[in-house]
């Protein structure tokens, strides 16, 4: 049924979908006719998340590590191809990308009400740069996705967000662009070592390239001196990206800054990049340094875990709350990760799809109720859920996957990212549950102001409930969160691989064991 | 020291001396009759090194076209006028640490270096091609053979100068 | 049959989503019972129906239904057995001490349903009302019914969560949300101890499948008792970490502290979740981990322990309260506190014993008192009851019933699952913990008939209002509390010790539970062999305590006295009455280290963020870790994002310095160059030597 | 010592280039300093000479009569820009010309 | 030896510019009717022809090769620059004509100092000894000083002229003296043979030689703008009338570089282990004030005169990895800046008024609402300037950073990176003027002159296409080959 999706380049259409809709949308159509851009931008959206799905069914379990490959020429003068292909774990994330970035266009409707088109065409181009990143397997083209999808994220902050936009999508833009302009130098030393060599290091002579399937060849090869220079400079732009502390406070400021749907694909997608690129890159490319620095990361990580928590809890902003408690639960992906075995691995990844489903969800809840009240401080509520009834449950439902209930999403990957970290060291993973209790304390209070006690508040006697549109983008979010807490094996059996990939890369340990067996 | 050697110094105390005036006369007049004497001076210290045409070019170019020129202009933008109301600047302490600093790096180095003997074949000099003698000749000759593309560009060179001139000069 | 076990949970669950999603708002409060109660017994009975061709099979194997993989999370470097693929499955079990669950759940849980549909006909929310419980019943059939610990532990936050919404159901006052939150929170810090036991064996065996887990742990008991982390061993840190996780949800010390909040919850609530079913669940935990347990000898005395101490303080607090539900409460926690004893001691099988007599006559009496507070228009202090005897006569019968049970007076329940604990502690040697318990058994008498005799007994001390009232509860209510009551007699008879019949075994319990609670070799629960004549003199000190604690009650309360006496005693100990009418200021002692801190703390950030401390203030946020939170908040603002902000002025001063060379007089500039010229040379030099 | 050699070349045309850059830094006065700048350059043909005569290579003599040449269109222009100046500030003071700065 | 007068032929080009720029002065002044458009057209055109002629010679005569007594090479180098040079100087014209029309003065002088400088650009790029590369830098000196007042009815204009002059006559007296020492050590100013003789008289411990080199040093980095002699640069850049301004930012910065980097490589290459730390400091220093003292510039003229004196630090990072990869990494980097640059100063133009109106950032307030398109080309142009994808910036600040990496300067680099990340934020000031504000009543609506929006228009294409697709441009980088120290 999905065969036809082998015979064309799948990959390259769902990416580029939305830059050709962005482009019709400039020079197609007009910008006094916003009911007109934003279905014609959600339509697209929407085609783009239904030609991923085939991705899903497409996918070859059993087969090579990457597929849907794709291959061209393109710079070729300095050896940099267009190559374009997923394993499991891109796969879950561009899935996510689009599927997120659907319900975003589709919650921007009725919130974003001044200069449509443009938005829309960022909205677009966004959606283009998130996709490549997870699509790319050169690493130049990886690198070029990467900022290109900084810009309309810019925007977006900087022209429809709140009061203190500018300063906040300035700095968003600082704090990741100095990271991922250090992430290019270690490209870079990586390209020479594998090519022509560098000078102090020497050189591999392979064919000049950015092929990241060759550098994940040559990772044992590099000497494990550079590969910590490279891996810092890795570092910088990951750890922005995640965001890991002490790096993290571009984030509070530019979701709270960010209008929703701006927010939901800043907290659902693009924080997701920082970690995947620890997965993709720093973790097989540089397994010496990564196991030298293994306690140092699980520290910042468990210290992100712990902080993130505690400063949500001091926090009177809805968006603020969840914007901390990103940076706990993205410590949570960053533990596992660095647990180095198939569960944290495992765990981490799903718990990147879970953070984006339930975080992205909550980002989209806040812009409902400050669309209705255009203000997101927890004192102007309070006992809502006796007015918004559909509302106070769906909430209910993602605080409690966010908070790790069991049988929802959250759970799962807390629970194998913790057993993975007790594995490699039992106290990281008592940091983590202590962070698992902070999470639903600080959770749980935000959703007791705001939702139960007496209904105080005049202005909210007549809150109007979800409607139609809001269930509509809403309802797939909590759909998935029961389906991943309670049936999480097939996303389990797409990440086997890959994670078994990374662990053995990586810990000597379980190399030498599949050696054995 | 020889009488060659007696002329240097003299003639490098009149051009120091003539500078120093150049730099420090409040009236540009003054200050452009000094920089004559400083001109007319190292065209005499050309001459001491074998340089016969450069030392004319030098009288001809500076003595005569640069130092009207000169003249021409502060007589046009009315002499009096051009007078400074404070004469130096007031980082001019600083200027002349600087030029000091500068003046005894630099110096300390040319005083010791170390130079083979001079002038090893002094008929380049006189010698142009096919036994004609004479400086004009030789330098002539290798102007006009060796050098004749930046010759060509000094031409340009000139014309930009003149448009320049014009272009600037030109009241509107 | 038995295939359909995985029905059991899920009837409940979709009663829920019927009531509470799909058909929310569009029925009946008749319709909306019938679905609830509807489902709540097809449960049972398929439940009873399965134990009961297990047991007509003679099926002496456990019963287990794997449904599907649940996490295949891949390589682990598993210190048992090498590198293997982690793996949990979602699946159920059913052996002798799941189907004691199952009844005990099903059972109690389908009568308190039904109680629910008439306590609850005026009050809004009832649909919601019975989602919330239908939802419970099925995590709390999760919780007994899984068969492997994540399974377990799904169960185990949904009736966390569950409680978590009823307690707060009337969300609209202050109170409850708060009880609510406070009560999840508190489990929460059990479940990190919870958690952190199960990613021990999970990365231990790669597994949590409790039989695979406990064949494996009984076949070689020297991996439990290997040396570990922490100084203890492997079974050992395990069963700490469980009991921690026990200690949350069956409110043990110093845990306890949300139960008695929770009872802000409607009354069936209390009867179900807090006396029932959920707060047990911390019991049958211990005692499904019994290997461990057996293997972690130490940690089995702290249970002991901690159990008989939260007995007996709980018991005295119970002695000074005047809320009806608060003295049911305290009454609960020092019932667990029993089990507990039980369970530390190595009597798993009293523990469940006491655990199923339990939820009998704890449930009728929570039930009495709904009835009570439900005839009173909703008050809950006993001070302002007395006589009502004659008005509630169902209810009255029952209720003396229930407080026989509890008290231990032989023939009922109680006396028999309370004498075998007290029998267990004797036996394994523990006399201290046998005086703790035989003490609370005193108290326990003492308070349950003091509030018999407030009740019900004397003048009628409310409003004329309240009088003119009074009315027994529909039949829908009284029924159950029949059952209940039947149930809290004749229970007790499936667990006759053998003393009483002569050392013939007709202990028809210990004989079911056997094969979950088999000894192995040097672990706790050895029992020493007594003397007949030692057996029945210990008897007969427990029934003449419990004999005592009721004369004692009716000597203060009884005669229609009312409150004089008691309240004549607490003026001669105003000190010791304090203490106990304020449960030992332990919420004052947790609220004020907090509180203090806080407040100092927040009074030095007072510039910083007064709006912060207003949350605190008017939350009275009961953890210390909004003082952290306020310091990290600050150290976000003022050091992380102060030095990027530091960084940026640095860079602006640098900036305008530059722009300042930049004078416009050429003079300058040439200066500059100069200046550069010389700074080169510098430069080179220096480099060069 | 006394006797000449090009290191006294040397020295001379250094101080002389000093004092030029002297001019043009501490002088307010624009044909001062176009002065100064003569100077400059004309030091400079103090050493292409005396290398000339060093090295007995007549390419420091070409050198030297292009650096007048540039000398001289330099004067032209620089003097062009005084005038052109003067018409509008009716001033060739230095400090009269700092619109630009920052 | 006599040279071949045939050899002339190979002059080609450049004579050819210099014809058109006497003829461009003789009929502008004579010609009656032969006004703005038709200079242009006439300067456009000689300027596409030299380059026709150009690549035609090239394809015949690729190779080194000396000439004219070695005064002259003909090399894949040369015509590399040769060809920024004339393209950057099309562009201005294309620029220059509406701006001119505005300002109301004489076409004919202006275009012809414009294609007689562009001429000394092509002598320079061609030099082959220092005598020859430094009369084609005075050549273009000069008349940049002229252009830079070339509007001399503005006191600004004259007063950049000034200062211009000032500083650029001492600076080229310091770069001559230094000249005047290198010859004095090495007893020749022919490139090839002065790294023998100043090797040989390193060798022999003489103290002019670094002192030759360091003048010469100095004088070269003034022409590209490199701290610490980049003092002129801000307020010449603002003085000057605007296209002239991109002009020196574009074309005379190229022309700069390219001999810089010939001097260095092939006049000095003896001596790189010496000057690769000064370039590196210079480098640095460029790299680190140009973008600080542009942070908190309100003026969009004056801020693109920091960054253009930061990007001369960027590209030093290329010259100092003395590789091939180096080299091309230059040559790229000069082509893309060109284009942005000019593109850049182009928007700068089309909001301009007389008496320099609209060059400040409020004047951008809400040009995403005015002329969306003007507004996304500006976009692009900061994008690119930024460095950040898909955009000819970033394929060039990525091939310089790699040469650095490479050559073991990864520090340079990190500098490099974390400056130009810093840069965003000024260069953003501008964005969110146009994006992020209102507009204002104040704000001037952008000049409808067709052939400075085709420029821009063609900037940016440019600027796109070596961002999305530079295989070509690269390829094209590459045909500049040094023989390597």
């Amino acid at each position: 049924m999905f065969d036809w999706v082998e015979s064309v380049p799948i990959l390259s259409i769902v990416c580029y979908l939305p830059l050709l809709g962005a482009l019709a949308v400039v020079f197609g159509l007009r910008g006094d006719r916003p009911e007109t851009i934003r279905k014609f931008a959600t339509g697209v959206a929407f085609v783009d998340f239904l030609l991923s799905v085939p991705l899903w069914f497409a996918f070859d379990r059993q087969g090579p590590l990457f597929q849907f490959r794709e291959s061209a020429s393109w710079i070729e003068t300095i050896g940099v191809r267009y190559e374009f292909g997923v394993d499991g774990i891109a796969l879950l994330l561009v899935l996510l990308t689009t599927l997120l970035g659907f319900l975003a266009f589709l919650s921007s409707w009725s919130a974003i009400r001044t200069r449509e088109k443009e938005y829309y065409v960022f909205l677009l181009l966004l959606q283009t740069g998130m996709l490549g990143v997870f699509m790319a397997l050169d690493f130049f083209l990886f690198y070029v996705f990467w900022e290109v999808m900084l810009l309309p994220m810019y925007f977006l902050i900087g022209i429809w967000g709140g009061p203190r936009r500018l300063y906040a999508a300035i700095k968003f833009f600082l704090y990741t662009l100095v990271g991922s302009v250090l992430m290019l130098l270690g490209i870079l030393a990586l390209y020479f070592f594998n090519g022509p060599g560098i000078l102090g290091w020497g050189g591999l002579g392979n064919e000049p390239t950015f092929s990241i399937l060759q550098f994940h060849e040559i990772a044992s090869r590099i000497p494990p001196d550079l590969q910590l220079w490279i891996f810092w400079a890795f570092f910088v732009g990951f750890a922005i990206k995640v965001p890991m502390f002490p790096f993290h406070t571009w984030l509070p400021d530019a979701h709270v800054e960010a209008p929703t749907a701006g927010s939901v694909i800043l907290a659902g997608v693009l924080l997701k990049m920082g970690t995947y690129g620890f997965v993709r890159f720093s973790l097989p490319i540089l397994p010496d340094a990564t196991m030298e620095l293994l306690p140092w990361m699980a520290l910042i990580s468990i210290i992100g875990i712990l902080y993130g928590a505690l400063v949500a809890m001091a926090q009177k902003d809805i968006k603020k709350l969840v914007a901390y408690s990103s940076v706990s639960h993205l410590g949570f992906v960053m533990l596992g990760l660095f647990a180095l075995n198939g569960p944290g691995v495992a765990g981490s990844v799903l718990q990147m799809i879970n953070h984006g489903i339930s975080t992205g969800a909550l980002f989209l809840l806040v812009g409902v109720i400050y669309e209705r009240r255009h203000t997101r401080l927890i004192a102007e509520y309070g006992g809502i859920s006796a007015v918004m009834p559909r509302y106070a449950t769906i909430f209910l439902i993602i605080t409690m996957s966010s908070i790790g209930l069991p049988a929802l999403n959250g759970f799962v990957g807390e629970f194998t990212i913790l057993v993975g970290a007790f594995d490699r060291n039992w106290l990281w993973a008592l940091a983590g549950a202590i962070g698992i209790v902070l999470g639903a304390a600080y959770m749980l209070w935000m959703y007791q102001r705001v939702f139960f006690g007496p209904l105080a508040n005049a202005e909210n006697r007549n809150l109007p409930d979800l409607d139609r549109r809001e269930l509509a983008y809403l309802l797939p979010l909590v759909l998935l969160c029961f389906w991943i807490g309670l049936y999480p094996k097939p996303f389990f059996d797409v990440l086997e691989k890959p994670v078994e990939q990374v662990v053995r890369a990586v810990d000597p340990e379980y190399r030498a064991e599949a050696a054995r067996n | 020291m020889s009488g060659a050697d007696l002329l240097f110094y003299l003639f490098a105390a009149l051009a120091l001396g003539a500078a120093v005036l150049v730099v420090s006369l409040r009236n540009p007049m003054y200050g452009a009759i000094s920089l004559l004497a400083t001109f007319l001076s190292i065209a005499a210290l050309f001459l001491l090194r074998h340089a016969e045409f450069v030392a004319a070019v030098q009288i001809f170019v500076y003595g005569g076209g640069i130092m009207v020129l000169f003249l021409f202009v502060i007589m046009l933008v009315n002499l009096h006028r051009m007078r400074e109301t404070t004469k130096y600047d007031r980082q001019t302490p600083l200027a002349a640490v600087l030029g000091v600093l500068l003046v005894a790096l630099f110096v300390t180095v040319f005083a010791a270096a170390s130079f083979g003997p001079p002038l090893a074949r002094p008929e380049v000099f006189t010698a142009g091609a096919r036994g004609i003698s004479g400086n004009t000749q030789a330098v002539a000759w290798v102007l006009y053979r060796d050098y004749l593309l930046p010759f060509e560009i000094a031409s340009l060179f000139l014309l930009i100068a003149m448009i320049g001139a014009v272009v600037l000069g030109r009241r509107t | 049959m038995r295939e359909l076990l995985w029905l059991i949970p899920v009837l409940p669950f979709a009663g829920a989503l019927l009531n509470g999603v799909l058909l929310r708002g569009r029925l009946g409060k008749r319709a909306v019972a019938w679905i609830a109660c509807g489902a709540v017994a097809l449960a049972a009975l398929l439940g009873l129906a399965i134990i009961a061709e297990q047991l007509a099979g003679g099926h002496h194997e456990p019963f287990e239904q794997e449904l599907y993989t649940w996490i295949p999370a891949g390589p682990l470097a598993a210190e048992v057995g090498g590198l293997r693929d982690l793996e949990i499955g979602m699946g159920f079990l059913l052996d002798p001490l799941s189907a004691v669950m199952l009844f005990v759940v099903t059972f109690v849980g389908f009568w308190i349903h039904l109680y629910s549909v008439g306590y609850m006909a005026h009050e809004e929310g009832f649909q919601r009302y019975f989602t919330y419980l239908n939802l419970f019943m099925g995590a709390m059939l999760l919780l007994v019914l899984g068969n492997n610990y994540l399974v377990t532990f799904v169960g185990w936050e949904g009736v966390g969560l569950c409680s978590y919404l009823l307690i707060g159901f009337y969300y609209r006052e202050e109170f409850p949300p708060y009880a609510g939150r406070k009560a999840f929170i508190v489990n929460r810090v059990g479940d990190f101890g919870f958690l952190l036991g199960l990613f021990a064996l999970a990365s231990t065996f790669g597994t949590l499948r409790y039989t695979e887990l406990f064949a494996r742990l009984a076949a070689s008991p020297e991996l439990g008792r290997a040396a570990y982390v922490g100084g203890l061993s492997f079974a050992s840190f395990v069963a700490l970490c469980l009991f921690v996780g026990a200690m949350g949800k069956s409110a043990q010390i110093p845990l306890y502290v949300w139960l008695p909040d929770a009872m802000a919850g409607p009354t069936p609530v209390s009867a179900l979740i807090h006396a029932a079913t959920m707060v047990t669940a911390g019991v049958y935990m211990v005692v499904r981990s019994n290997v461990l347990y057996q293997l972690a000898e130490g940690i089995s005395f702290t249970v002991a322990a901690i159990g008989a101490a939260t007995a007996i303080v709980a018991a005295t607090i119970g002695l000074a309260q005047t809320d009806i539900k608060k003295v049911l409460a305290y009454s609960t926690v020092s019932q667990l506190g029993y089990m507990f004893l039980a369970a530390g001691v190595g009597a798993y099988t009293a523990a469940i014993f006491h655990l199923l007599t339990h939820a009998f006559f704890k449930a009728l009496l929570f039930l009495g008192s709904g009835s009570v507070i439900h005839a009173m228009g909703g008050e809950q202090d006993m001070r302002r009851m007395g006589g009502l005897k004659k008005h509630l006569p169902v209810t009255y019968w029952t209720f003396v019933v229930g407080a026989l049970a509890i008290a231990g007076v032989p023939g009922f329940a109680g006396f028999f699952s309370k004498d075998e604990i007290l029998h267990a502690a004797a036996a394994e040697g523990q006399w201290l913990l046998w005086v703790v318990g035989l003490l609370t058994a005193l108290l326990t008498a003492f308070y349950m008939f003091r509030a018999v005799h407030l009740t019900f007994h004397g003048e009628f001390r409310g409003s004329e209002e309240q009088a003119h009232h009074l009315h027994e509860s529909p039949p829908v209510m009284t029924v159950p509390l029949v059952v209940l009551a039947v149930g809290a007699v004749v229970s007790g008879f499936i667990g006759l010790p053998a003393l009483f019949t002569g050392g013939r075994d007709w202990n028809l319990f210990h004989r079911f539970l056997h094969p979950v609670v088999a000894e192995l070799p040097g672990g706790v629960g050895e029992g020493h062999e007594m003397g007949a004549a030692l057996e029945w003199g210990l008897v007969g000190v427990a029934v003449l305590t419990a004999a005592l604690g009721i004369g004692l009650a009716w000597s203060f309360y009884g005669r229609g006295r009312g409150l004089e006496r008691g309240r004549a005693w607490a003026a001669r100990f105003p000190f010791v009455h304090r203490l106990l009418v304020n449960k030992y200021y332990v919420d004052e002692l947790y609220d004020a280290t907090i509180v203090r801190g806080t407040w100092a703390a927040a009074h030095g950030l007072h510039r910083f963020d007064a709006g912060v401390i207003d949350g605190v203030g008017v939350h009275g946020a009961r953890n210390a870790t909004v003082t952290g939170s306020l310091l990290s908040g600050f150290f976000d603002k003022y050091v992380v994002d102060g030095l990027v902000n530091l960084v940026g002025t640095v860079l602006a001063l640098f900036s305008r310095g530059f722009r300042r060379l930049q004078t416009g007089y050429v003079g300058n500039y040439a200066l500059v160059l100069a200046a550069g010229l010389f700074a080169l040379v510098c430069a080179w030099a220096l480099l060069r030597f | 010592m006394l006797a000449v050699t090009t290191n006294h070349y040397l020295v001379l045309s250094f101080l002389l280039f000093t004092i030029g850059l002297f001019g043009i830094m501490a002088r307010r006065n624009l044909i001062t300093v176009l002065m100064s700048l003569e100077l400059v350059l004309n030091s400079v043909n103090l050493n292409l000479v005396a290398f000339s005569y060093q090295l007995s290579d007549l390419t420091g003599q070409v050198f030297a009569v292009f650096t007048i040449t540039v000398a001289a269109g330099e004067a032209a222009v620089g003097l062009g820009i005084l005038i052109a100046l003067f018409r509008l500030r009716e001033t060739t003071q230095l400090d009269q010309a700092a619109e630009l700065k920052g | 030896m006599p040279f071949d007068p045939q050899e002339l032929l190979l002059l080609a080009p450049e004579i050819l510019l210099s014809l058109a720029g006497l003829l461009m002065l003789l009929v502008g002044t004579v010609g009656r009717g032969f006004g703005h458009r038709e200079s242009a057209f006439v300067a456009i055109a000689s300027l596409l022809l030299t380059g026709g002629v150009l690549v035609r010679l090239q394809l015949q005569v690729p190779g080194p090769r000396l000439i004219l007594a070695g005064m002259f090479v003909i090399d894949g180098y040369a015509f590399a620059w040769k060809v920024i040079v004339l393209l950057a100087t099309a562009v201005t014209v294309l620029l220059s004509m509406r701006f001119l029309e505005e300002g109301r003065y004489r076409p004919a002088e202006y275009y012809s100092l414009l294609l007689l400088a562009t001429a000394g650009m092509l002598f320079m790029a061609s030099g082959a000894t220092l005598l020859t590369i430094w009369i084609g830098l005075e050549t273009m000196a000069l008349a940049s000083y002229v252009l830079a007042g070339y509007f001399k009815r503005e006191v600004r204009s004259t007063e950049a002229a000034l200062k211009y002059f000032i500083l650029g006559a001492m600076s080229s007296g310091v770069l001559l003296y230094g000249i005047s020492l290198l010859y004095g050590a090495a007893g020749t100013v022919h490139l090839g043979a002065l790294a023998r003789g100043l090797a040989a008289a390193n060798e022999a411990g003489s103290l002019l030689v670094p002192l030759g080199w360091l003048l010469l040093a100095a004088g070269l980095f003034f022409k590209v703008a490199a701290v610490p002699f980049h003092i002129w640069t801000p307020d010449v850049y603002v003085g000057a009338p605007t296209p002239v301004t991109a002009w020196l930012a574009a074309a005379s910065k190229g022309a700069s570089f390219a001999i810089l980097v010939r001097i260095f490589y092939q006049g000095l290459g003896t001596l790189r282990l010496e000057w690769q730390w000064i370039v590196a400091l210079v480098a640095v220093a460029s790299m680190v004030w140009g973008n600080l003292a542009a942070l908190t510039q309100q003026n969009v003229k004056r801020m693109l005169a920091y960054s253009s004196i930061a990007h001369a630090g960027y590209v030093l990072i290329g010259v100092l990895a003395v590789s091939e990869i180096g080299l091309w990494s230059v040559v790229f980097y000069l082509l893309t800046y060109s284009f942005v640059t000019l593109g850049a100063f182009g928007t700068v133009i089309l909001l301009e008024r007389r008496e320099y109106a609209g060059e400040t950032l409020a004047d951008y307030a809400g040009l995403a609402r005015r002329a969306p398109f003007l507004a996304a080309m500006m976009l692009l142009f900061l994008v690119a300037l930024t460095g950040i994808p898909p955009t000819g910036g970033f394929v060039g600040k990525v091939y310089l950073f790699a040469a650095a990496v490479q050559a073991g300067w990864a520090w340079v680099a990190v500098v490099g990176v974390v400056t130009s990340a810093i840069s965003l934020y000024y260069y953003f000031g501008v964005v969110v003027s146009m994006y992020l504000k209102e507009p204002t009543d104040t704000a001037p609506a952008p000049l409808p002159a067709r052939s400075i929006r085709f420029a821009v228009a063609l900037c940016a294409l440019v600027t796109l296409a070596m961002g999305v697709y530079p295989g070509p441009f690269i390829d094209f980088a590459k045909t500049a080959l040094l023989p390597l120290p």
